[in-house]
């Protein structure tokens, strides 16, 4: 098992202590996404204003009158993170201009699910990166409507059996791939875009950091595993985002400036797709015929992923 | 001295807005509000209103956007109209929960379907529980002069929520008339910067829009409507201040030779001046006929309205909106359900005009009012009608 | 009250003339108004503009049914459009043409007072293009005579800057060679 | 479930019913969600922190000492310390 592979065994010490997510939170047992939520909160520090998407984040986190946040957040709607952190980027640099509010600099972030921000927040999200607003946006993909009750997105993958895309005596449920978000990102020129899974706190932590750093639009697509949505035990949580790279499934590389770089993470020979579907109930009912055909695609995405690379490399 | 000019009505919006040392404005453009948005951007772009504009792609992101930036404790402003408003309605009830001071301009206009670019009231009504300050504006003038009182009345700590201004498109906006700007050193004076309860910054986190469930959303609800119905006294206070210091005087139901008159005809938006014509031709003809104007729709003058129609014998109600399958127009309904208590009231009939843009002229008005002269009391009284649609 | 509707096409300026005219006539102290008819029209489609002017505070915001003048902006729109609808009976009618009044007359059946003016032909001399929205504001001044023609010049000036001298040359040109018959 | 807190009445809600207190969350402990707790053998433990790193309720701490141990409560009971604990040190025990 290699578990502490490419982990520098102790760093997670060095990691601030600092807690801007409290416990106390409402998220499931095991849940990834509220974990990659806690570790983006210490990379991003205390002068951050997060804007949230409705979402399990948002619900978990916020039952008025009490709160799990220690930063400035807010809510407003589901389809609009992106513009309300828009929004609140030039009210700050506003009130920061005129004097009203002291000199600090002070990250927005936008958040939402893969909901949030691949189907219905898509238009504002490609708006807000568009106008090239000095902000983060992350989205926590947990690869369906998780909040609802597990009905399909378009970051569901094919084969997944969801509550609205069902595995049945005629279909092996989700039939459409999954749509590939950091790339529409990458469309938008925008300066920052990464792909990340708290599996990997330390790689994760690196990039928010990076992110935060750039003045202008970012992107990180954080891969966050979902027991309760995916039928897994909880405690595989942090196993199943590393198979989930380990495959190639959801390799973690970064855009910066248009440039693609492979995260140092990521294996030399990829295991086969089956290893990470085993433990998933979501995949139970997939045939061979149906796992080759997904183990070909993977294969064939991985490969045009290390193309870009080397093409990008070959155009510089 | 404030001078007198020649101005579109939507620059003049505009223009008034920029008077109020905005931070941030968020517009996306939409006929006939289009004009606000270009010359709002334009008097930033040309360094006279220092403010950030955030070219949204939506009028859902306009108001979203501006919401975040109100939450950061900036000055905001957004203008829509129709399909635009239709779209933000989402966020409507949750800008006024979270009781942000937004200010936004209507320039009225009819929604879909059909396509309809011109001026009505389909598009506010609504937005009617949206708890949202609503106030209509009957010509140029007025709509200056609201704009600028709306951030005042929106900021004021006892009131605290969102405010819009409608200004029937086209029919106002379109319109080039005189104009008076108040003196920038005054609006200073009469305005001062805003002072937010809560603010989206790391000096003292909060959380802002935190859901709730059944423990506290009632009591939430109970919260925000004594707020709306409380606000009436700080925009009576506002308007006071206001005629104190620019001279001119608004009130909630405002009233023109109604006093005493038999039959009363009542109005909101650009249609009272024309209305005023009527009632100028009718009284020569020895008629008794009166004029009455409702500015205040949200919150809604019940007081101030009752006053002005209780020695009425007669009360015709015009809407520029339909509820479909309902008691008539929404004006109707709820000057019915405001009336229904009051043991000495006018009948009360109801006329559809000016839908879609079609024209509202004084014979619209003279016509209704004789028609309700002839007609027996009991055969009108409670109905509708869609005046002047072809049959 | 005068009120005036004026026709063009889309792109001819129509709407400009009535904000140019309604502005100067603020300007001096009156009451005006200016609009466009509300519509979809594009670029070249016949379109039609309204102004008021008083002495006194204007009420009315309908449209212009029976206006005092008519201005014809662009004479191949005569047998297109009825210009003349509604027209007071002794209203005036000014068109854009170099032909006589009695001719323009004569092609609409009408008898009220007719005045014509080459204002392209005045434009394209004195501002190079062929655009007669303004210099037809000297023409439509001169019939009503409610104000003089120095009383365009700061509206004119805040509209074009460096080119307004031309405009307003144009536009007295138009004022001086207009023909008119009762 | 921890005790109502105020706002109460409708005139205690908080204008735009903002939340002020920030992390009030923690008043609510989670605790009692958890059907089996994680137990710490610090004979095994090399005090590398992956179960504080990898822990979703952020609930482990490192003592003075140098070893770790969750707040109970807090602690789920999801099992992801025990499972990630390189030389497993972490047992999962059934509560009661």
């Amino acid at each position: 098992m290699n578990i502490v592979e490419n982990f520098d065994l102790y760093a997670p010490r060095l990691v601030t202590k600092k807690e801007l997510f409290c416990a106390g939170h409402r998220a499931c047992q095991g849940c990834g996404e509220v974990l990659a939520v806690r570790l983006m909160c210490k990379a991003l520090g205390e002068n951050t204003v997060i804007a949230s998407a409705t979402g399990c984040m948002e619900i978990v986190s916020s039952l008025y009158p009490s709160t799990a946040w220690e930063v400035p957040w807010i809510h407003v709607a589901f389809e609009n993170a992106a513009a309300v952190a828009s929004g609140v980027e030039a009210g700050l640099k506003a009130l920061r201009k005129k004097g009203r509010i002291d000199d600090r600099y002070i990250k927005v972030v936008g958040m939402a699910g893969d909901g949030g921000t691949m189907d219905i927040g898509l238009q504002a999200l490609s708006g807000a990166m568009e106008r090239g607003h000095d902000m983060l946006f992350v989205c926590f993909d947990n690869e369906a409507y998780m909040n609802t009750g597990i009905q399909r997105s378009s970051g569901t993958p094919m084969g997944a059996s969801t509550t609205t895309a069902p595995a049945g005596k005629i279909s092996y449920g989700q039939k459409t791939w999954k749509k590939n978000m950091p790339e529409i990102m990458v469309a938008h020129n925008i300066p920052y875009v990464a792909t990340a899974c708290p599996s990997y706190p330390l790689d994760f932590i690196r990039k928010v950091e990076k992110a935060k750093k750039i003045k202008g639009p970012s992107y990180i697509h954080c891969f966050s595993v979902c027991p309760t949505g995916w039928r897994s035990p909880s405690h595989l949580t942090i196993a199943l985002g590393r198979l989930v790279v380990e495959t190639g499934i959801f390799p973690l590389y970064e855009v910066e400036n248009g440039k693609y770089k492979i995260s140092a993470e990521m294996p030399k020979k990829l295991k086969p797709i089956k290893d990470y579907f085993k433990t998933q109930g979501r995949f139970r009912h997939l045939g061979e015929a149906e796992i080759e055909m997904i183990q070909k695609r993977v294969n064939s995405e991985y490969d045009k992923l290390l193309d870009k690379v080397k093409c990008l490399k070959a155009w510089n | 001295m404030a001078k007198r000019v020649g101005m579109e009505v939507a620059m003049a919006v505009a223009e008034a807005v920029g008077q109020c040392n905005i931070d941030m404005a968020a517009v996306y453009p939409i006929t006939p509000q289009s004009h606000i948005a270009e010359h709002l951007s334009e008097l930033i772009a040309d360094g006279k209103v220092d403010a950030e504009f955030v070219t949204v792609e939506s009028e859902h992101s306009a108001m979203s956007a501006v919401i975040g930036a109100s939450g950061t404790g900036a000055r905001v402003y957004t203008a829509t109209s129709s399909q635009g408003l239709m779209l933000m309605h989402e966020l409507l009830p949750i800008a006024s929960a979270m009781r942000l001071p937004i200010v936004m301009g209507i320039a009225n206009r009819a929604v879909s379907g059909p396509l309809n670019i011109l001026n009505d009231h389909s598009d506010i009504m609504p937005q009617r529980d949206s708890g949202w300050i609503s106030i209509f504006a009957e010509n140029g003038q007025e709509a200056i002069d609201l704009s600028i009182q709306a951030f005042k009345i929106a900021e004021h700590k006892d009131v605290l929520l969102p405010v819009c201004i409608n200004i029937d498109g086209f029919q106002l906006t379109h319109m080039v008339e005189p104009v008076e700007f108040p003196e920038q050193e005054l609006v200073n004076k009469f305005l001062p910067p805003r002072e937010p309860y809560a603010t989206l910054h790391p000096g003292k986190p909060v959380t802002m829009g935190a859901f709730a469930m059944a423990d506290y959303y009632p009591e939430m609800m109970k919260a925000k409507n004594e707020a709306i119905k409380n606000s009436k006294k700080t925009i009576l206070a506002v308007w006071e201040e206001w005629a104190k210091i620019f001279g001119r005087r608004y009130s909630p139901v405002e009233t023109y030779k109604a006093e005493g008159a038999e039959i009363l005809l009542l109005t909101m938006g650009s249609m009272g001046e024309t209305a005023e014509v009527a009632i100028d031709e009718l009284r020569a003809q020895g008629k008794s006929v009166g004029l009455v104007k409702l500015r205040l729709w949200r919150p809604f003058p019940f007081e101030e309205l009752k006053e002005a129609v209780k020695e009425a014998k007669k009360l015709i109600v015009t809407d520029r909106a339909v509820s479909f399958g309902g008691p008539g127009g929404p004006v109707f309904s709820e000057i019915k359900s405001a009336l229904y208590h009051e043991e000495a009231r006018p009948m009360i009939c109801n006329y559809i005009i000016g839908l879609g843009g079609r024209d509202v002229a004084v014979t619209d008005f003279t016509g209704m009012i004789e028609r309700v002269v002839q007609e027996d009391v009991k055969k009108i009284a409670d109905t509708y009608e869609f005046w002047g649609v072809r049959e | 009250m005068i009120e005036v509707r004026w026709h063009g096409r889309g792109g001819q300026g129509a709407v400009t003339s009535v904000e140019l005219l309604a502005v100067a006539a603020i300007g001096v102290g009156k009451y005006a108004q200016g609009f466009p008819s509300f519509g979809p029209e594009r670029r070249g489609a016949p379109v039609a503009a309204f102004s008021r002017i008083d002495d006194k505070k204007i009420k009315v915001r309908s449209g212009i049914y029976q206006p005092d003048v008519v201005v014809v902006l662009d004479s191949s729109l005569i047998g297109m459009v009825n210009v003349t609808e509604g027209l007071k009976p002794n209203g005036i009618l000014i068109v854009n043409t170099p032909k006589s009044p009695e001719e323009v007359k004569k092609e609409l059946n009408f008898s009220g007072t007719t005045a014509t003016v080459d204002a392209t032909g005045i434009a394209r001399k004195e501002m190079g293009v062929p655009i007669a929205n303004t210099t037809m504001i000297g023409a439509l001044l001169k019939m009503i005579g409610i104000m003089d023609l120095n009383a365009m010049k700061e509206s004119v000036e805040h509209r074009f800057g460096r080119i307004a001298q031309k405009n307003l040359t144009a536009m007295k040109r138009a004022y001086e060679e207009i023909k008119i018959s009762n | 479930m921890t005790k109502k807190k105020e706002p109460d009445t409708w005139q205690e809600i908080t204008t735009g019913c903002v939340v002020f207190q920030p992390g009030s969350a923690s008043e609510y402990h989670t605790g009692s969600w958890r059907a089996q707790r994680p137990v710490w053998n610090n004979q095994k433990c090399i005090k590398c922190g992956i179960c504080y790193i990898f822990c979703p309720e952020g609930c482990i701490q490192q003592s003075e000492d140098g070893f770790f141990q969750a707040n109970m409560d807090y602690c789920k009971g999801c099992g992801i310390c025990a499972h990630e604990c390189w030389p497993r040190a972490i047992a999962m025990m059934e509560e009661g």
